[in-house]
């Protein structure tokens, strides 16, 4: 039944939830949300490999189990970056990126 | 156009919708809930592309785990209905500029690649049951050694948080004293 | 049979001792004792070599030893003297007895001072003995690092800016020189002279190579536009550094200079315009440059890249007279600047000013060190009796035997030089040494024994090869005749 | 043929005094350094002699012709199988007149300086450097080689460097030698590339070789160096005039002269050994060893007569309104080595044309011994007044009248009044210029009156004028007086040397004789002017002041030496100094220099402008991220597939 | 069951072990910190010894996890300075309470880079990564009352999972164009079409951005100068390391179709990478700051060595690895010693370093000349032949542009040695007591400095064990 919709059109769309979230993390000045556009990139990709999987290799899992581990460290990743966003905020009573900027040049 | 399609482009449309919302929104929280109904919207596609052992795991860990822990961060963190710094209108709009050319520049690679236009007429049966075997398997098409490593990873990254986000005991002795010495 | 690694081993270890040894006295007792053995060894190297000469040991390369070192980069400790690098060596051992001897109160960290000395000089034995190119690069650069402490840490005057502007330059000489290697290493696949020599270079790779590795060197040999590092750099070091920077440092350059050209002959013909043209830019203008300076140590600093220049020209050249020429004017200049900057130091030590002004008179408080200064300076312009005759007339001879108008105008304009040269040193030697002597420094001493020493020893250098030029002649001719065999393959063919 | 090598200890001796004496003098030797150099020097002298009678009477001369004996040959420097710098001996007629010419001088400037000289500090030094001098003299004089002749030239340069700033803390004395040093290495660069051409061309340094080659005009050597030609002129004249730059430059010829008359800041035995009798007229000997190439270009004797001729009248000219004692010697001697050069330069090679080539000489021979005579008087006049100047000088002739009798002696010399030794000399110039070139025997003539004009203004106004107001203190100790006495009789006696018979440009000798009608001439014009001298100068009067009022402006231009020295100051400290010279210590420091430093400047510049890009901001680091990535799809996408 | 597993996962066993280990000490009762960091350094010494014996080339899970001789030296580089760095930060640590928790995080690192190597498989890779990055974030915020240690922390937990997503991204197309994850398949699917080229770049960004190659660097500067010392020791060289040697493997031995390709971005990376970094190292006073550029601009030089894809390149750049790790790490040790003990970080505090810590000033010193490439230190060889490796493609052009970097390099370098050495401080830095352990670490580098160049079996050692394209 889903073969009427093309790959392509899922790749789009994964493509198109990418950018977005590239977008958001591009602009976006609050930490949090920060992390939240990058989850909606890792989002993005785990759609890629899903689809790919399903459409084009059936025969393993290769690309599901990718999508599993990403989803796993993502959760890592995410838990992390929060413990230092919560960090970050008793130092600088602030998570806005433009107040984390002491080191540069 | 059948039912399936229609449906196909409902769960995008949710997707992105809530997508572009969730990092466009000025209020943190709302951001936060456009970002959960994104989630569950890929979900849906999951579903919809008949992989429902992900679009579970997808709902409990990212549903349940991440978004909770980001809007517990929130409110760690933030006061939930203030309205959150905006970036510069340039910035904006060269990071929309940036953004759509990657769309655009993207899509065109994908497009134009011929692979993708001929699926494999081969069926796709992931199970709970095959997927756990391979999770655990040593032989071939087995992911034992991920597994296994990443439950290191998760072992790790618990340790960093405790210690991170714990506030330090000095730290914290050292504020009751300075508070002491005020009183 | 003689074991050149020594060269570098006794340096070595007379490095290691001084670094075991406590107080100043032990310190320079230990240097001073290396460097005579050294000396030593060099004279008993010189014994050999001629014995071997005259045993009828025809061999371009004498005491040749080769080792594998990077196996997988066919890279080799391959190691042998010529007659030109032997003279080199004896240089060398002689401006570090000097050297040491007129350091021989310093008092300032002497531990570092003397051992980064030490390490110097080991740097100049090991490029001089080797017949590898990557050996040979690596010892450059190992000359380098020393001079830039030297100058920053016991020098005067704005030492830290002229020890870094030095050590740049230097180290943009060598990284010239660097790509010039690895062009020859990629056609060739060997760092080996003696291979390459024998292989010989593709004219194309040459042409693209020769520049690099040519300017590279030009840099340590002073060559204009490359030389502002010479005067800041020689006007700050102390004493013992300078002596080392102009007597041997800037010898690897012109020595460099000479094993490039001879390893690309066909680009070194093709292009001796452009090295004569430099060098005798150099040779004028600075002879000009030198003219107008006040500082005693600026004199020979510019002085020095006039009298590189010749070396360079010689080179350019490519003659068998001008090479002649151009190896015993390194050697000449080697022995002939030392002697200046010696005598540039004790001065300096004792009167506390190097600025022409406001010296003055000195021959009446201090006769030996005047009279050092003032054979420095004869040296320095050419008289007969001295080195600097012999070294620059043979570079003229050679020159001359250019019949193309232009090389011959570049002989004629460095010919001028020998009058300007005149004027700057009779000036100097006027003002400073001669003339009515003020009363403060009426009452100084005269040189102490170490100075005289030091003094005494590079003059029966210079006069050695002023009175009897056959001798160093006889050492080097043959090696350039080997030189010469490259060369004039090309100069036939064209 | 005889051995000559023992003439090599004829140099060797004052260079093993110079040794002893520079290393030991100072502290060891002082005391008796006076007395080794003069015996040393007498030893040379003797050997001299003995040389001197060993050649010309005994075995010298082959079948009627004077040989070139080459005693010594080592080859010292190989620049390549032909080109070399040998150290050789030479024996001809002109080496061995020259030996004894400089040895006989020498030793009177020993001797005499031995009063002169005591007392000072340096008195060693000055000995050993006396030493240094006759050594690279005589080495000159014998060299076989035209690069050994070119290094001895350097080396006498640096000896009269060394002697003219024997007061060294005079600065005047220094700025002299520094003056005397350049100016003479300025023209030895001319003889340095003079000596590169005929040497590339002659392919030999030797002189003989050389004289072989450039002398037969079938050999590949002329016709490769007369057919190469630069500017219109033939390297051969190029060549040569070049060396004769050398040779103007040490014999003080117009305009390579103002070194000289400054040099007289040296003590004055100096003065007469090295600015008299020796190292002044090298540029003499050097032509007249070179001689027979020069007599194959008209071109370079031609510049040869006109400089020598110039140089003769302009020296004159302002000798006569000096008022420094020394510098009027200075000025004469400069004239007078005028004449020896044109003499040379009119002169043939061999036969009777050569007379002019034998005149010189024997000028050369003649004008040693009264020029020196005249300078260790004059040095005895100032050893008394201690002043050069003739405003201090007057009514010495009581006081002195030994050194009176002497320079007398040898004004009349060097005015060519019979028989004096001048005399003969300057007759046979006159006679050969009188053949040769009209223009120059009219020059000749006219400077023959100055000369002697001069001269005697000078004699009167030491000895006579004015009554003296010094205090009486003796004449001298003997040393000072006998070398007097000897060269007075020298310069009396040397004019009867039959010169002609031993030195001619061929080897053959030449039969002169004295016309008496042709120089009635010249030693009438000498008396009148020796009057006039008289009427001016022999006693305190203001007619000298009214001639000087008539002249006017030349007077003012010649006692101010013509300008020449402004000139000159003018090119080094107005042109070279601040055109030339300072613009490249500029450039050096700015430009050369600067380059460097503008690199690093460039370098930080560029640095700190980019600083930016590190701005502290995540999210810009991103963007950078995804820039990168952009550029490099890009860029490997499509445009370097 | 086959005992050759445990031979092959050896050195992740034993790390593993001692993770466990380190977490049982932990639940368990206090021990004095001294005592637990000598034990921890006997475990690290004893599975760097462990790393040398028996070598051999095997393939586990079927083909995710490889072993080969080369594989295990680089890992026991890895563990080699994971030692060092240990032992350096002694003074640090030893007043830390959340030492072991530093030491859990350092080695869950360690291992992640060790299966990262040893990967045979785009997951495997993609974890090992993962592994490596996400604890050193968390550990990076261990001076957790400093403002810049969350601030470096917070840069690179997002930088680096922005780079993660662009480069699951790539390998998300990579897996849709090949229809594998396994290297030793994918070989044979890569035809060069744009998605595919496309996939491929985003992931070599993804190496860049390890790596720190200019434009994909920007982090690093800010990350190592708010980190913890140690921390920024093992960023700039255990991290960087693996994934270099990663790099290498997965280019020459995975995408050899593309070889023309990669080489071009190579060089075009390094010639970027060796200008920015020198540029911005010009202008640093932070001594931290100025180790990051200088290391990117090293990382430049590798670049070129790696680009010449030959067993040279394979050589050279583990050459140049084993003495970056020693002089790196002696430079990192002696900045981390006086900033453990007086809280200096800037080279303006060095300035008469001499006159107080001579020793430390003259390990400082060679570390500094090794980095610059100053013979007789081994840093000179190091680059040479990563250039002399670069040169033999016969793009001179890159080696003319690195060679004139150097130049500029040497300016920086010899400006610490100039301040240490020459220039005037009225308040030096006070004389500092090296703690013994951290001592023996400096001369180890010293040592190795020296050593590793002159003695030319190591660098032969290296080369006969390497592979080229």
């Amino acid at each position: 039944m889903m073969q009427e919709i093309p790959l392509t059109h899922i790749l789009f769309v994964s493509t198109a939830l990418f950018f977005i979230g590239m977008y958001g993390l591009f602009t976006r000045r609050n930490l949090i949300t920060m992390l939240m556009s990058i989850e909606l990139m890792l989002n993005s990709v785990n759609i890629n490999f899903v689809a790919f999987n399903k459409y084009l290799f059936p025969d393993n899992l290769e690309g599901l189990f990718f999508t599993l581990f990403i989803i796993t460290i993502a959760a890592a990743e995410a838990a992390v970056a929060i413990a230092i966003i919560i960090n970050l905020y008793r130092s600088h009573h602030s998570i806005d990126v433009e107040d984390a900027t002491e080191m540069k040049y | 156009m059948n039912i399936s399609s229609i449906l196909f482009y409902a769960i995008s449309a949710l997707i992105l919708g809530a997508g572009v919302l969730a990092v466009t929104s000025v209020k943190i929280f709302r951001a936060a809930i456009w970002l959960l109904f994104s989630l569950i919207g890929i979900a849906a596609l999951y579903f919809w592309m008949q992989v429902e052992f992900i679009a579970a795991i997808q709902i409990v860990v990212y549903v349940g785990g991440i978004v909770v822990l980001i809007i517990f961060s929130i409110f760690l963190t933030q006061n939930s209905g203030k309205e959150m710094n905006s970036p510069t209108m340039g910035k904006k709009i060269f990071s929309a500029m940036a953004a759509l050319f990657g769309i655009a520049f993207v899509g065109n690679l994908i497009a134009q690649y011929e692979g993708f236009a001929y699926p494999s007429a081969k069926p796709f049966d992931p199970n709970v049951a095959e997927i756990g075997t391979q999770m655990l398997s040593t032989t071939s098409h087995g992911f034992i050694l991920p597994f296994e490593v990443v439950s290191m990873l998760l072992l790790a990254a618990m340790v960093g948080c405790i210690v991170i986000a714990m506030r330090p005991k000095n730290d914290t002795e050292n504020i009751s004293l300075n508070n002491n010495e005020t009183k | 049979m003689m074991n050149l690694t020594l060269l570098i081993l006794i340096p070595l270890l007379t490095a290691v001792l001084i670094l075991l040894a406590k107080g100043l006295q032990q310190i320079r007792v230990i240097g001073l004792t290396g460097a005579f053995a050294q000396l030593g060894l060099t004279g008993w190297l010189l014994k050999s070599f001629l014995a071997e000469r005259a045993a009828g040991n025809n061999a371009t390369y004498l005491f040749e030893s080769n080792q594998t070192w990077f196996k997988a980069l066919n890279i080799n400790y391959h190691i042998g003297i010529d007659g030109i690098a032997l003279a080199m060596i004896l240089l060398t051992s002689v401006i570090v007895v000097a050297g040491i001897l007129v350091s021989w109160s310093m008092d300032k960290l002497s531990k570092e001072y003397f051992f980064l000395l030490v390490l110097l000089s080991m740097g100049a034995y090991g490029f001089f003995i080797s017949l590898d190119l990557f050996t040979l690069f690596f010892f450059l650069e190992v000359a380098v690092i020393p001079k830039f402490l030297l100058i920053g840490i016991w020098g005067s005057g704005d030492r830290t800016k002229s020890a870094m502007k030095l050590a740049l330059m230097l180290m943009a000489g060598s990284a010239l020189v660097m790509v010039g290697l690895f062009g020859i290493y990629y056609n060739i696949q060997s760092f080996d002279i003696v291979q390459i020599t024998q292989q010989g270079i593709p004219v194309g790779v040459q042409k693209f190579f020769f520049p690099f590795a040519f300017l590279g060197f030009g840099v340590f040999a002073a060559l204009f536009p490359f030389h502002t590092w010479v005067p800041d750099g020689h006007a700050s070091a102390p004493t013992a550094a300078s002596m080392f920077l102009a007597g041997i440092s800037m010898k690897l350059g012109g020595y460099g200079c000479l094993r490039i050209a001879a390893l690309m002959p066909d680009a070194a013909h093709t292009y001796s315009w452009i090295i004569i043209l430099l060098a005798t830019i150099a040779i004028i203008y600075g002879a000009f440059a030198t003219m107008m300076q006040t500082d005693l140590k600026y004199i020979n600093a510019y002085s020095s890249i006039s009298h590189c220049g010749f070396v360079i020209l010689g080179i350019g050249m490519m003659n068998k007279t001008s090479i002649n020429g151009a190896v015993i004017q390194m050697v000449s200049h080697g022995l002939m600047t030392a002697l200046f900057f010696a005598a540039i130091g004790m001065i300096y030590s004792r009167t506390h000013t190097r600025i022409v002004a406001q010296l003055g008179g000195l021959l009446k408080a201090m006769p030996f060190i005047s009279t050092v200064f003032v054979i420095a300076g004869l040296c320095s312009l050419g008289l007969p009796g001295f080195s600097g005759f012999v070294a620059e007339m043979t570079v003229f001879m050679g020159s001359w035997q250019n019949p193309d108008g232009a090389y011959r105008l570049a002989t004629v304009l460095s010919g001028a030089s020998i009058v300007v040269t005149a004027v700057y040193i009779l000036r100097a030697t006027g003002r400073a040494i001669m003339g009515p002597i003020s009363a403060e420094h009426a009452l100084l001493a005269d040189a102490s024994w170490n100075e005289k020493l030091a003094a005494v020893l590079l003059i029966a250098g210079i006069l050695l090869i002023g009175l009897a030029p056959f001798l160093i002649n006889h050492l080097i001719m043959p090696s350039t005749d080997a030189i010469m065999v490259q060369m004039s393959k090309v100069i036939v063919a064209k | 043929m005889s051995n000559y090598l023992y003439i090599l200890w004829i140099p060797l001796l004052p260079l093993v005094t110079f040794v002893l004496l520079g290393l030991f003098g100072r502290k060891y030797l002082s005391g008796i350094a006076g007395l080794l150099g003069t015996a040393s020097l007498f030893t040379s002298t003797i050997l001299s002699f003995v040389a001197a009678k060993q050649y010309f009477f005994e075995d010298g001369k082959v079948n009627g012709v004077f040989q070139k004996i080459v005693a010594l040959k080592y080859t010292w420097l190989e620049f390549s199988p032909n080109l070399s710098i040998d150290l050789g001996i030479i024996v001809d007629p002109i080496s061995v007149m020259m030996l004894v010419v400089v040895t006989s001088v020498s030793l009177m400037v020993h001797v005499f300086s031995l009063g002169y000289m005591k007392g000072e500090e340096r008195f060693a030094t000055y000995y050993a450097f006396l030493s240094l001098f006759t050594f690279s003299m005589l080495g000159l004089i014998l060299s076989s080689n035209i690069f050994q002749v070119y290094m001895f030239w350097e080396l006498v340069g640096v000896s009269s460097f060394l002697l003219i700033s024997y007061y060294f803390n005079k600065p005047s004395a220094v700025a002299a030698s520094k003056k005397a040093f350049i100016v003479t290495r300025f023209a030895d660069l001319g003889f340095l590339i003079g000596i590169l051409i005929l040497g590339y061309y002659g392919g030999s340094m030797d002189i003989g070789l050389l004289i072989e080659r450039f002398t037969s005009s079938s050999s590949t050597q002329f016709i490769s160096i007369t057919s190469a030609s630069f500017l219109g002129a033939s390297m051969l004249t190029w060549g040569l005039t070049l060396i004769f730059v050398g040779g103007a430059g040490k014999s003080a010829m117009f305009p390579l002269h103002i070194w000289l008359p400054d040099a007289m800041e040296g003590p004055t035995p100096v003065s007469a050994l090295i600015h008299a009798a020796t190292m002044v007229v090298a540029g003499v000997y050097l032509v007249a060893r070179m001689f027979p190439v020069f007599s194959m270009s008209e071109a370079a004797l031609n510049i040869v007569t006109y400089v020598g001729a110039a140089s003769a009248l302009f020296a004159a000219i302002i000798a006569c309104t000096q008022t420094d004692i020394k510098r009027v010697l200075a000025y004469s001697t400069m004239s007078q080595i005028g004449y020896m050069m044109f003499a040379l330069g009119i002169s043939k090679n061999g036969g009777e044309g050569g007379l002019g080539y034998m005149a010189s000489l024997f000028h050369l021979f003649t004008h040693a011994f009264f020029k020196s005579l005249l300078f260790l008087g004059a040095g005895a006049v100032i050893h008394m007044v201690h002043s050069n100047e003739m405003k201090d000088m007057g009514g010495l002739r009581k006081l002195m009248p030994v050194t009176h009798i002497a320079f007398l002696i040898a004004c009349l010399a060097i005015a060519g009044i019979p028989p004096f030794a001048g005399f003969f000399s300057k007759e046979e110039i006159l006679t050969a210029a009188f053949h040769e070139n009209k223009i120059i025997y009219g020059i000749a003539l006219f400077t023959a009156a100055l000369t002697s004009y001069y001269m005697f203004r000078l004699y009167f106004n030491i000895f006579w004028s004015k009554e003296t107001t010094i205090s009486h203190h003796g004449e001298g100790p003997w040393v000072m007086k006998l070398p007097l006495i000897i060269l007075a009789a020298c310069a009396v006696g040397v004019g009867f040397v039959p010169f002609s018979q031993f030195v001619t440009a061929d080897g053959k000798p030449l039969v002169t004789h004295i016309d008496w009608v042709f120089s009635i001439a010249p030693v009438v014009l000498s008396v009148l002017a020796i009057l006039l001298a008289a009427r001016f100068y022999k006693n305190e009067n203001d007619k000298s002041d009214k001639v000087v009022a008539g002249f006017g402006g030349l007077y003012t231009a010649a006692y101010k030496k013509f300008y020449v020295d402004e000139v000159y100051l003018f090119i080094t400290k107005k042109i070279i100094f601040p055109f030339i010279g300072q613009p490249i210590a500029w450039a050096d420091k700015n430009m050369v220099d600067g380059f460097m430093q503008l690199l690093a400047t460039i370098t930080a510049k560029i640095a700190l402008l980019i600083k930016g890009l590190q701005s502290g901001k995540v999210q810009n680091y991103a963007l950078f991220f995804f820039g990168g990535v952009v550029a490099l799809s890009i860029l490997f996408i499509y445009i370097w597939k | 069951m086959n005992y050759t597993i445990l031979l092959h996962l050896r050195q992740e066993l034993m790390l593993a072990a001692l993770i466990f280990l380190l977490l049982f000490i932990k639940l368990g009762k206090e021990r004095s910190n001294e005592s637990i960091l000598n034990f921890i350094n006997i475990g690290l010494l004893v599975n760097l010894g462990a790393g040398f014996c028996c070598h051999e080339t095997g393939e586990l899970f079927n083909g995710m996890f490889n072993t080969n001789t080369i594989i295990v030296f680089e890992k026991n580089l890895l563990n080699l300075a994971a030692l060092i760095i240990s032992m350096q930060s002694y003074a640090w640590l030893k007043n830390n309470d959340n030492m072991i928790e530093f030491y859990l995080l350092t080695f869950t690192s360690l291992l992640g880079m060790f299966f990262m190597i040893s990967s045979g498989n785009l997951l495997m890779f993609y974890l090992g990564l993962e592994m490596s990055t996400i604890p050193l974030a968390a550990a990076a915020n261990f001076d957790l009352t400093k403002r810049k240690s969350s601030e470096a922390a917070m840069k690179l937990i997002l930088s680096s999972a922005f780079s993660s997503g662009i480069l699951l991204l790539g390998i998300s197309f990579l897996y849709g164009t090949t229809g594998t994850l396994n290297f030793s398949i994918i070989t044979a699917h890569i035809n060069g079409n744009p998605l595919q080229l496309f996939a491929f770049i985003l992931l070599v960004t993804g190496f860049a951005f390890k790596i720190s190659a200019v434009p994909f660097h920007l982090w690093t500067a800010d990350v190592y100068e708010g980190s913890p010392v140690a921390v920024t020791s093992f960023l700039s060289v255990i991290s960087k390391a693996a994934v270099l040697f990663t790099l290498v493997n997965i280019l020459y031995k995975v995408f050899t179709p593309l070889a023309h390709t990669w080489y071009l971005i190579l060089v075009v990376l390094a010639a970027a990478t060796i200008l920015i970094g020198n540029l911005f190292a010009l202008r640093q006073d932070n001594f931290k700051r100025f180790l990051a550029f200088s290391s990117i601009a090293q990382v430049g030089f590798i670049l070129i060595g790696i680009s010449s894809s030959s067993q040279a390149g394979t050589a050279s750049l583990i050459y140049f690895v084993l003495i970056y790790i020693f002089s790196n790490l002696a430079a990192f040790g002696v900045v981390s010693v006086v900033s453990a003990l007086t809280g200096k970080e800037k080279i303006s505090d060095f300035k008469g370093f001499y006159k107080t810590n001579p020793m430390l000033s003259w390990v400082l010193t060679i570390a500094l000349f090794s980095l610059a490439g100053v013979p007789p230190t081994a840093g000179f060889f190091g680059k040479l032949f990563l250039m002399m490796a670069g040169a033999a493609k016969g793009n001179y052009g890159i080696i003319i542009f690195a060679a004139l970097n150097m130049v500029i390099s040497f300016y920086y370098y010899l400006s610490v040695v100039k301040a240490i050495f020459m220039d005037e401080n009225p308040h030096p830095i006070q004389k500092i007591a090296v703690p013994t352990v951290s001592k023996i670490a400096m001369y180890l580098c010293v040592i190795g400095i020296i050593a590793t160049g002159l003695l030319s079996m190591v660098y032969d050692y290296i080369h006969s064990i390497s592979f080229g394209l």
